[in-house]
């Protein structure tokens, strides 16, 4: 399947873009990140604490074993900081 | 039914304006609350900017379940959450929430239940530039725990 | 050093205008919580008049040690009490407190603080005319009991 | 000693009088409360419910066995209503 995959804040920038398209069979966002580290240091290094990551699903926040199924858009972001 | 208002916007807001308009001539209303917060200074007066990146089409999802989530608990006429984008400087507004209900304590514990969620739970991420160079601010234990309460 | 005005007048008040003003521009402020106290309307759309009676003098004296007492209690840059009396119609503004400071706990807290005191120790009195007639508001149990929580 | 004595809320309309200056030798404010009472009917019916009752002595919220010494001016009102 296509997914469409945002990164927000230093995730954006460690990894140098804000958004890409991938094609992947990932069943769960932990499968996802996976490959995505798999990719290139960037991506392992963006990845490298899981803890200091967040999830979002179609513009939903999940968990990192949430199912795939379905979805079209992932998002990755640090914890929020708003107010 | 409550009035829901949900703003997300790069452009400053008139915190004055708003809270002239905001349940203006409601009988049905006794108390109203706001909360503003603002771009604050670092101590050694260190801060240049503050940069509010955000997620468009999530954060106003986010923000108007969090206002929907308020106006289930307790009895609202009005709810308004506005946030803004983009660089502040010090001194500038960064976002308000204001809820109105018959009764006071509704209103305070909603408005203090809307900072809560808001804090962490809608997709804002602050970058702070000071003198020495730039940094994402860090979440705070504190601000999950605080969820705790509700 | 905490900024503290105390208003007491019969003359309507311009909510927005004292919200935009109140802790304009400082730096040392990243919170402002505004509180705003409306007559409301019967739930049966009786009430005609409110009618408030104060004691010249002593309502500013209690009214500044309540806003010394939160300014001792909490780290607060700024807070402004401002009171009518004198007769009001359902929807018009009774009364405002605010308060800054530099984070958003102390700034709700204090607010919070506020109203609890000055709705049981600011000589202040409410008179209700109806359709059928008029009375004074009684004290609740439960304002007085509120000042235990501080 | 001269005193100046306030009512304020239903306790002035019973009373029938915002102000008034009396001569009394009264201790406390209990003293003083009940000289009032002994005087006419109003004052009785006024204060025929002291928990009803608060006091300001000099501006300040005082308890009903204050001493009156060196008072100038006392308030009787009810509970309050503000905010």
């Amino acid at each position: 399947m296509k997914l469409d995959i945002l990164y927000f804040a230093w995730l954006r920038e460690r990894i140098g873009l804000p958004r890409e398209t991938v094609e992947t069979d990932a069943p769960t966002v932990a499968a996802l990140v996976e490959e995505l580290r798999a990719r290139e240091e960037r991506y392992a290094l963006a990845f490298s604490d899981l803890a200091a990551v967040r999830v979002a699903i179609d513009q939903e926040l999940r968990d990192f074993d949430a199912s795939l199924e379905g979805a079209r858009e992932i998002a990755f972001f640090p914890p929020m900081t708003g107010g | 039914m409550t009035a829901i208002t949900i703003r997300v916007q790069q452009e400053p807001f008139d915190f004055g304006a708003e809270c002239a308009q905001f349940a203006k001539g409601r009988q049905d209303t006794g108390a109203v609350v706001t909360f503003c917060g603002i771009v604050r200074d670092h101590e050694d007066a260190a801060l240049e900017m503050m940069e509010i990146e955000h997620y468009p089409g999530m954060t106003e999802r986010a923000l108007d379940k969090i206002a929907r989530d308020a106006a289930t608990r307790w009895s609202l006429t009005e709810v308004l959450i506005l946030h803004r984008y983009g660089p502040l400087t010090p001194g500038e507004r960064i976002m308000m929430v204001a809820t109105a209900s018959a009764h006071r304590a509704e209103a305070f514990a909603a408005a203090d239940f809307l900072m809560d969620y808001l804090k962490s739970r809608a997709p804002f991420w602050k970058k702070e530039t000071t003198r020495t160079g730039s940094d994402w601010v860090a979440a705070k234990d504190s601000d999950e725990a605080a969820l705790s309460r509700w």
